[in-house]
């Protein structure tokens, strides 16, 4: 709590700090004061505490998300110092936002009651709208942050006549309470309550990008400024699924039939979807958009198996599939300055040449995001696939497979970019030291965590 | 104001949910019909309000304090989003000239 | 430990060669380890050891990092620590790019290799799988020939495909073992697997396997990667990497779903003898030196997926015997056709002919190296072949029969490809061709040397089998 | 008995040391090597035969090494030292001797010399693993290594597509053969659990004469024959094997390897005693092939060719005698064979010498003069090969027409028409190159040297008196050759004939034999016919004699353009079309699913908007119904 | 009573159709605000006179006024956004409708609501509503400061006009 409690607080520092001139300042103050979050946080592991009449329930799954957001919340500002080098207005705010953003996602990981997850629904996603419309004067930028808005207020709206129907039915928002309602009716759910619940998923399914929710995904990640798309397709992914496991671990497992098979059509839908969308995209921000929502799919499965470990691989396979994309992002940004703006995936053309170690980091995020050993990103496809195995999934398990190799193919394809000679040099690449320090620390994290996997039991 | 409390006793719960079911899809037919962004946002609205008003009446029917406050709550961020959701459109408006929600489709494919 | 450092010498040097500025002096690094574990591998083979190596891996996931070798993975380790030495060494004098990163790609396929072939953990199996799957990658994405993007591409993804189907069967099996679940080979050996289940999880573990070798009709990608592919990408390729799919199969199918396996007996192995004839028709008409040995690989590959299935001790021993055979044979044909592309600019029959006037060494080593593809005997192809036709013919007259075609049709495209590349009269492009140099021994020598010694003494391959033949007496 | 050990080894190490040294090898030196390596073999095979006579046995087996050892296939890398492989040996290499010395006259000049040395060494080796074999796989490494030699030899003068074309033809047609022996082995093994010579035979007689498997068996291995003996159908190739030099196809193609599957069956003879339908059919194979390919030599204007046909033709005959259960009469016809025919090519090959590499028959003639030499050991073998007494090729041919008479007397006029048919072409031959005038004009021909005339003498002394090694009974002789192979080679034994009707049947065939003779010379020398030349139509029957009845247009229509097609079809229709697109259709299917699905994405919120209340619609009905 | 509420419904159901379906956006605003008046009459009929009103002030009193600023402020009133096209139209009434079918049809009460707690007449009053929120309901209204702190940053980061950076040409078309 007092970590959360921290956060708000530094958040509110960091905007006071936006009246300094000196802006270098703000990417080292805001990733030390999550530091001090991240320590904060880790002090209560171990032990489980409810706040604020049962609000919110903080244990060790929620410390766990919270403290991977926050590391990777700090990959993400040390980045930032560069990115926002030539910025010169409200620095301080977007770093504000975002570590509001983050205090939102404390709550999505941490809500015992439907209000707070709502709350940290709202107080993440608003931040997002405003972070996505950064740019102000790019039309782009305003058409994602907007197109963001409109779906995600929809999305709000639904999620709420869900929570809505849901009390309605059981009088509470408490989501114990709302668990042992549901298992009275032993299965025979009345339909208000299953559209309600029905409601409730769709709306943190909005979050996640599951098909066929995703469509904001795409356009927002590519209109977004990058490394809001990062912060996107990171924290917030993680934060989603954080929620997402919460809502059914302690609200509604085991989930009732019809749900179930719902999310089972999702999943379906996201890693068909996700695969066969990134398949021929040529704009790389909205190939990782697509392959963000098939990874979407792949934790679906680890969260439908509900197995008892599905949180650990949860919180593994969002954390090493962050500390992979990354290293991605930076990487596109340094190869989009070297290319005159161009976002294709063609700016990856001749880096294997021109900065070759770049580039071998740069395969190795990709291998970890296609699933490819010993990179992390394969143990975790391995785990949900274990997962879903175990429950008797066989078949989709199998289809996920499938579209897992399709995934390879266009994780490949951008390899195969970067080997790919390009015609002339416009400009060098510029790497920065700290930059290039990130880039190595995340991709030698990737295949760390891969090669001496862990799971935190959670 | 004794009628008045007891409203909630005598008309049918299944009257207010079909009421803000109503509203609710008016609020959709909005979103889907219309091309002024700026009718979008007040459909949008609408919904949230319909929510309210089921959740109060849920509430009321339930004798349960928690409703009202989340009602409060949804008013809040209905209240934020909105401000958030028209600053963006005022940029949008500085930026393209106009508001008509056809407009923003250069984020494709 | 000993197996630890096998695997370890080339990862190390792998990884340093990686670093290394100089063209000659990576090399020289790459080759001198090559050799070390090369001479490892003989003193392991000397000296077997009987314990292998263990350690703890994934703990929460009951997976142990452990290597141990039998009669299977010894041959298959020889054959690899063999040829790779003559792999980096084909490189040498050639102009390459990034030669540093090229030898540490191989060395790393070298590692992950050796590592297949010791694990006896399917899921560290599988990592090593996927890890020699990956340096061959790009070995051939950045040093292979024309049109390589694509071809590499769809080659990788149809192998990494079946790996993919590969992993669920490891998965599914993993999760069938009792009490805290493990991967050890060991526990899936003592599954007992409905009959039902082995049926369709047969082809789930296969499909990999009948990629990787290839079997008909699972063999589309392999003709344009052989042909576009760099000598060295071409060795590993053809040499050790179809090796894999072998003894991932005999890894796999027969101790864990033998019932699968005689279920789908004939249907595999009549696909095999159906590549068998199919790959060898083919060849007839191939126009490329490259085109065609890709072919003939297949042939001779098919017919041991054929012989793997029949699964007597001759077909098994041939089996394995061939597997050196081939191994070596076709690298020696790889670096051949290498020579011959370098010598005359191309590997279209119709460029080509009479280099015999010119290099007439060279024509002998070719035509040596040819005769072992046909399994004349006294070289190594004819032990291998004549014991696999045995077993087919003790399982069916016919299948031998089928299998025995490749005796016919091999000598008809072979031989028609050394006519068309050495006989013939001197064509005046090639007037300042010239015959084999120094470097060029060295590799070929001991290769053919090998091809024949090993047709004239098969007895210690077939001794170092009987080592541990044990896992496939637990098949049957 | 490891003295044994040499007579393979000594021609190995002149392969070798003619092959490596081939850049190092000046002159003749390679020839004379070769030659007197071969000559040494010779020579202790000839120590071998007394050895072997002093100690008594019949056999001995030296063991090399353990060749292949698994489960019950043991296979030793052992030789067999009876009196059949002693006959062979002996044959091997006395024969190869004469030709390797011939050769170094013969071969003077070419730039591949030692290479020809060391492919002849090489070959030498091959055959003596072949016949000295203890066991079927030994044999059978023999087998294969003598197909090798041959390719190479064909193709010696490789700048010649046609030749290298007859070369691999030869191989192919070879290695069809090879699998029906390799399976025959295999199924021998099977059978008996060994392939060793001795221990089969043992066994053997546990096996019911006529059984299916004994059948089968026999049948297979005779396939394996079939293609080294260049019988129908295999025998195509043996005339195109006169593209090699023409030591080599008295050496190869005449004397000792196409023999190998004679050897071979007289090896098996207790196998083929068994199988009587076998045997049938190899009399049915091995007269129509005497017949057929003496058919053909009628018309045959190159001077190989003619020969290269005869030697099918009398391959045929050792066949029938094999057929017959006269094994080891087939044997003898093989070795006064190894004789007359050996000569009969070396003396070719001093006349293609002398005429400067002509070879067309209707180009030369009145040579006698000029040739003296090569003229009367030609003679001499003509007179050989048609059977005319004394000369050895009389008493082979007379005992395998007598046991076809045994047989059937059908059988016996049949061989007898062959017979008289292979006289009347040897002497069209003979009258055609050495009698009249000289038809070509500006060449000079002379007598080849000395190098080469002698092995034509020592020949041409053999095939004259290698009768005498197996004098019938009927002229007092106690058949010795036969018998001495008796203890390797288990002949049927007939009914005896008495010798009234054998003195008749000989008659008749000399009387017959003079009026062919007689015929020939009217023929080619009185009316001095020569032969019309290619442009020339010719009636049917004629013409299609001429062109060998077209089997080889046979062979090309039947099996290589389908096998072309078939190739040209796979690939083209099922790899290209079927296979190779099934797997990139995949991928092209997949990519345009996937081109669709970013079609979806428009762009368009209120699409978007629409996409999601259609989803949310479709998941409530969805979970409402089920 | 039930009068009331029928006239009530009536109102809001005309006017959220008005809302919809009006040319002007103006109109549109004033049939929203007569909406949430007939709205917060619902509530007072609810019992729930503290929501009644907050609503009144947060969305009469402040956010519909914010939405007629912007729209005056932005000339939007007579800016002339075309119709969507007639088959959008129809899809959109469609899709409209039949989520309100398929919603009647899923929300009917097929089982018995119990009320949780007996019937209190109080629980909309503003003592019982400020009790629950400050007492159970502390946090989430503490952490919805959080919530306007990041809306203002938003608007004020849209709003405010940067001296630095001239308005961009619009992106290409495609690009």
């Amino acid at each position: 709590m007092s970590a959360f409690i921290f956060t708000v607080v530094l958040g509110i520092i960091v905007l006071y700090l936006g009246f300094s001139k000196n802006k270098s300042i703000l990417s080292p103050i805001s990733a030390g004061g999550l530091v001090v979050s991240l320590v904060l946080s880790l002090k209560d592991w171990g032990h489980q505490s409810k706040y604020f009449h049962d609000m919110i329930l903080i244990d060790n799954f929620s410390i766990a998300f919270n403290v991977s957001m926050i590391i990777i919340t700090i990959l993400i500002f040390l980045f930032a110092l560069d990115y926002y080098e030539t910025m010169e207005n409200h620095v301080a705010e977007l770093y504000a936002l975002m570590i509001f953003g983050l205090t939102g996602t404390f709550l999505m990981t941490s809500f015992s009651n439907l209000i707070m997850l709502f709350l940290g629904i709202e107080i993440l996603s608003i931040p997002l709208y405003i972070l996505a419309g950064g740019k102000k004067y790019s039309y782009r930028s305003n058409e994602a942050s907007f197109k963001y808005f409109i779906m995600g207020s929809f999305a709000t709206a639904i999620f709420l006549f869900g929570i809505a129907l849901v009390y309605g039915a059981s009088a509470t928002f408490y989501l114990p309470e709302i668990k042992t309602f549901i298992a009275q009716f032993n299965g025979h759910l009345p339909p208000m309550l299953l559209v309600g619940l029905l409601f409730i998923v769709i709306g943190v399914a909005f979050k996640i990008a599951a098909a066929p929710f995703h469509f904001w995904s795409p356009d927002v990640y590519e209109g977004a400024p990058t490394l809001v798309t990062a912060f996107m397709a990171t924290v917030v992914k993680t934060a989603g699924f954080a929620a997402f496991y919460r809502l059914l671990g302690i609200g509604l497992l085991p989930l009732p039939v019809q749900i179930e098979k719902a999310l089972w059509v999702m999943t379906f839908l996201t890693l068909l979807i996700g695969n066969l969308g990134a398949l021929r995209q040529s704009n790389f921000k909205r190939l990782l958009a697509y392959s963000a929502i098939a990874h979407s799919g792949f934790l679906m499965l680890a969260v439908l198996s509900q197995h008892e470990s599905s949180a650990s691989v949860l919180l593994y396979y969002t954390f090493v599939y962050s500390l992979a994309t990354i290293p991605l992002f930076i990487i596109f940004i340094l190869a989009k300055r070297a290319s005159d703006g161009l976002e294709e995936i063609l700016i990856f053309r001749g880096l294997y040449k021109e900065k070759s170690w770049i580039a071998i980091f740069a395969i190795i995020n990709l291998m970890s995001l296609a699933g490819i050993p010993p990179t992390s990103g394969f143990m975790a496809k391995y785990q949900v696939l274990f997962l879903a195995i175990n429950k008797g999934i066989l078949l989709t398990s199998i289809f996920a497979i499938v579209m897992a190799i399709i995934g390879v193919y266009y994780y490949f394809f951008v390899i195969r970019e970067i080997f790919t000679e390009r015609g002339q040099t416009t400009t060098k690449m510029e790497v920065t030291k700290l930059n290039a320090a990130l880039i190595i620390i995340c991709s030698i994290g990737v295949l760390a965590t891969g090669i001496f996997m862990w799971q935190i039991p959670i | 104001m004794k009628d008045i409390t007891s409203a909630i006793q005598i008309i049918p719960l299944e009257h207010y949910i079909l009421l803000c079911v109503t509203l609710f899809s008016i609020g959709l037919l909005g979103i889907l019909f219309r091309r002024n962004t700026i009718i979008i946002l007040m459909s949008i609205e609408l919904m949230l309000n319909s929510v309210n008003l089921l959740v109060a009446a849920f509430s009321a029917y339930h004798s349960d304090p928690a409703g009202q406050v989340f009602v409060f709550f949804i008013m809040i961020v209905a209240a934020a989003e909105v401000a958030v959701g028209l600053s963006i459109l005022v940029m949008m408006k500085r930026n393209v000239d106009s508001v008509d929600i056809n407009l923003l489709n250069r984020l494709k494919w | 430990m000993i197996l630890l450092i096998l695997l370890l010498i080339p990862f190390i040097s792998g990884l340093a060669v990686a670093f290394f500025k100089g063209t000659q002096a990576a090399r020289t690094f790459a080759v001198a380890s090559a050799i070390l574990n090369l001479v490892i591998t003989i003193f392991v083979l000397v000296n077997p050891v009987s314990e292998g190596y263990s350690a703890e891996w994934i703990g929460f996931m009951n997976i142990q990092f452990n290597l141990a070798t039998d009669g299977i993975s010894l041959v298959m380790i020889l054959l690899t620590n063999l040829l790779f030495p003559f792999v980096i060494l084909a490189g040498w004098g050639r102009s390459q790019r990034n030669v540093p990163m090229l030898n540490s790609l191989i060395l790393l396929t070298q590692a992950a290799l050796n590592g297949v072939f010791m694990a006896q953990n399917a899921f560290l199996f599988y990592v090593f799988w996927e890890l020699a799957l990956i340096p061959v990658y790009f070995i051939l994405l950045v040093w292979g020939g024309d049109d390589r993007k694509s071809i590499t591409l769809r080659f990788f993804i149809y192998t990494l495909a079946g790996s993919l189907f590969l992993l669920f069967g490891i998965i599914y099996l993993y999760q069938l073992t009792p009490g805290s679940h493990t991967t050890d080979f060991s526990a899936f050996n003592q599954l007992q697997i409905p009959e039902q289940t082995q049926t369709w999880l047969f082809w789930i573990l296969f499909v990999a396997f009948a990629i990787k070798m290839p079997v008909f009709p699972f063999h589309t990608w392999q003709p344009p990667t052989y042909k576009m592919a760099s000598t060295q990408g071409a060795m590993i390729l053809a040499g050790v990497m179809t090796k894999m799919g072998i003894y991932g199969a005999l890894r796999f199918l027969f101790p864990i779903v033998p019932l699968g396996v005689q279920f789908w007996q004939p249907v595999v192995i009549i696909l095999g003898l159906i590549g068998v004839i199919y790959a060898s028709v083919i060849a007839f008409k191939h126009t490329n030196l490259k085109t065609m040995i890709a072919y003939s690989s297949m042939a001779h590959i098919s017919l041991m997926a054929a012989a793997m299935f029949v699964a007597n001790e001759y077909a098994v021993k041939g089996l394995l015997f061939q597997v050196m055979s081939h191994g070596i044979t076709i690298a020696a044909l790889f670096y051949l056709a290498c020579l011959v592309k370098e010598k005359t600019g191309s590997t279209e029959f119709h460029q080509l002919g009479g280099l015999k006037n010119k290099a007439p060494i060279f024509a002998i080593l070719f035509l040596i190296a040819v005769l072992g593809s046909i399994a004349l005997p006294l070289t190594a192809g004819f032990v291998g072949e004549f014991l696999m036709i045995a077993g087919l013919f003790q399982q069916s007259f016919w299948y031998a029969l089928f299998g025995g075609l490749t005796m016919i049709l091999g000598a008809i495209y072979m031989l028609y490809a050394y006519q068309r590349v050495m006989l013939g009269g001197q064509k005046p492009v090639f007037e300042k061709v010239t015959d084999l140099n120094r470097l060029d021994y060295i590799i070929l020598i001991p290769l053919l040397v090998l091809i024949i010694g090993l047709g004239v003494f098969p007895q210690p391959v077939f001794d170092m089998i009987k080592i541990a033949g044990s896992a496939l007496t637990m098949a049957h | 008995m490891n003295l044994a050990l040499l007579v393979p080894l000594l021609p190995l190490l002149g392969f070798l040391i003619t092959g490596l040294g081939y850049k190092k090898l000046k002159h003749n030196q390679a020839g004379i090597i070769a030659s007197m390596l071969v000559a040494l073999s010779f020579i202790v095979s000839v120590t071998l035969f007394f050895i072997l006579k002093s100690s008594g046995k019949d056999s001995a087996t030296v063991t090399l090494f353990n060749w292949i050892n698994i489960g019950s296939l043991n296979i030793p890398f052992a030789f067999l030292i009876d009196h059949l492989s002693l006959t062979m040996m002996m044959i091997v290499t006395g024969i190869g001797t004469l030709i390797h010395i011939y050769s170094i006259g013969y071969m003077h000049g070419d730039e591949r010399v030692n290479s020809f040395f060391a492919q002849m060494n090489l070959f030498t080796f091959s055959m003596l693993l072949l016949v000295m074999g203890s066991n079927y796989l030994v044999l059978f490494i023999g087998w294969e290594g003598v197909g090798l030699c041959s390719y190479l030899l064909i193709g010696f003068w490789y700048k010649n597509p046609a030749y290298n074309y007859a070369a691999r033809k030869a191989f192919i047609m070879n290695r069809i053969g090879d699998l029906g022996f390799i399976l025959g082995i295999l199924l021998l093994f099977f059978t008996f659990k060994s392939v060793t010579f001795s221990e089969v035979f043992q066994q053997a007689g546990a096996l019911q004469t006529g059984s299916t498997t004994i059948t089968l068996i026999t049948l297979l291995l005779l396939v394996g024959a079939l293609g080294k003996s260049a019988q129908i159908p295999l025998y195509t190739w043996l005339p195109d094997a006169m593209a090699g030099p023409t030591p080599v196809s008295a050496l190869i193609h005449a004397a000792t390897m196409v023999t190998a599957g004679i050897y071979m069956i007289a090896r098996s003879s207790i196998l083929y005693n068994l199988a009587p339908v076998t045997l049938e059919v190899i009399v049915v194979i091995g007269l129509a092939t005497a017949i057929f390919a003496a058919i053909i030599g009628l018309k045959q204007n190159d001077i190989k060719k003619v020969l290269a046909y005869s030697t099918v033709s009398q391959l045929g005959y050792m066949f029938l005698a094999l057929g017959l259960g006269a094994y080891s009469t087939a044997v003898f016809h093989v070795t006064t064979h190894a004789f007359f025919k050996a000569l009969l090519f070396l003396g070719a090959g001093s006349v293609i010498h002398a005429m400067g590499g002509e070879q067309d028959i209707r180009k030369m003639g009145g040579l006698k003069s000029k040739l003296p030499v090569t003229y009367l050991t030609f003679l001499a073998a003509t007179l050989a090969i048609s059977g005319i007494p004394p000369f050895s090729g009389f008493f082979s041919k007379d005992m395998i027409l007598s046991k076809a008479f045994e047989q059937n007397p059908m059988l016996y006029a049949l061989a007898l028409g062959g017979a008289l048919i292979t006289c009347f072409y040897m002497f069209r031959l003979l009258y055609l190159v050495f009698f009249g005038e000289n038809r070509t004009a500006n060449v000079h021909p002379h007598e080849s040297p000395k190098v080469m005339t002698v092995p034509l003498m020592i020949l041409a002394v053999l095939s004259t008196l290698g009768g005498f090694l197996n004098i019938p009974a009927l002229l007092g002789g106690k058949l010795g050759f036969s018998s001495y192979l008796d203890s390797a080679v288990t002949s049927k034994s007939g009914e005896e004939m008495n010798h009234t009707t054998e003195m008749g049947l000989i008659a008749l065939s000399l009387v017959l034999l003079a009026i062919v003779i007689y015929w020939a010379y009217n023929t080619f020398v009185k009316k001095a016919e020569v032969p019309a030349g290619d442009e020339v139509q010719l009636p049917a029957f004629q013409k299609a004699v001429a062109n060998k009845f077209y089997v080889d247009e046979l062979y090309r229509a039947v099996f290589e353009k389908p096998l072309a097609s078939l190739s040209v079809f796979l690939f083209k229709k099922v790899e290209s079309l079927i296979l190779d697109p099934a797997v990139n259709n995949i991928g092209r299917g997949t990519a345009v699913l996937g081109a669709l699905t970013r079609k979806l994405q428009r762009g368009n919120i209120s699409f978007y908007l629409f996409a999601m209340v259609a989803g949310i619609l479709l998941f409530i009905v969805f979970i409402l119904i089920i | 009573m039930v009068f009331l509420f029928y006239l009530l419904s009536a109102v809001m159901v005309i006017s959220g159709l008005f809302v919809v379906f009006s040319r002007s956006p103006i109109n549109s605003v004033l049939s929203l605000i007569v909406c949430f008046i007939a709205m917060a009459g619902h509530y007072i009929l609810l019992n729930s006179q503290f929501l009644a009103v907050v609503h009144l002030i947060v969305y009469t009193g402040a956010i519909m006024v914010l939405f007629l600023f912007v729209i005056m402020l932005l000339n939007l009133n007579r800016a002339t956004i075309p119709q969507k096209t007639s088959m959008t139209r129809v899809a959109a009434v469609v899709a409209g409708g039949l989520f309100f079918l398929v919603m009647v049809a899923a929300t009917r009460l097929t089982f018995e609501i119990h009320p949780r707690y007996p019937f209190s007449s109080k629980i909309g009053l503003v003592s019982e509503v400020g009790k629950a929120l400050f007492h159970e309901f502390l946090l989430p209204f503490e952490v919805s400061s959080v919530l306007f702190i990041s809306a203002m940053i938003g608007a004020m980061i849209f709003g405010k006009k940067d001296k630095e950076s001239l308005p961009q040409p619009p992106p290409k078309e495609g690009a």
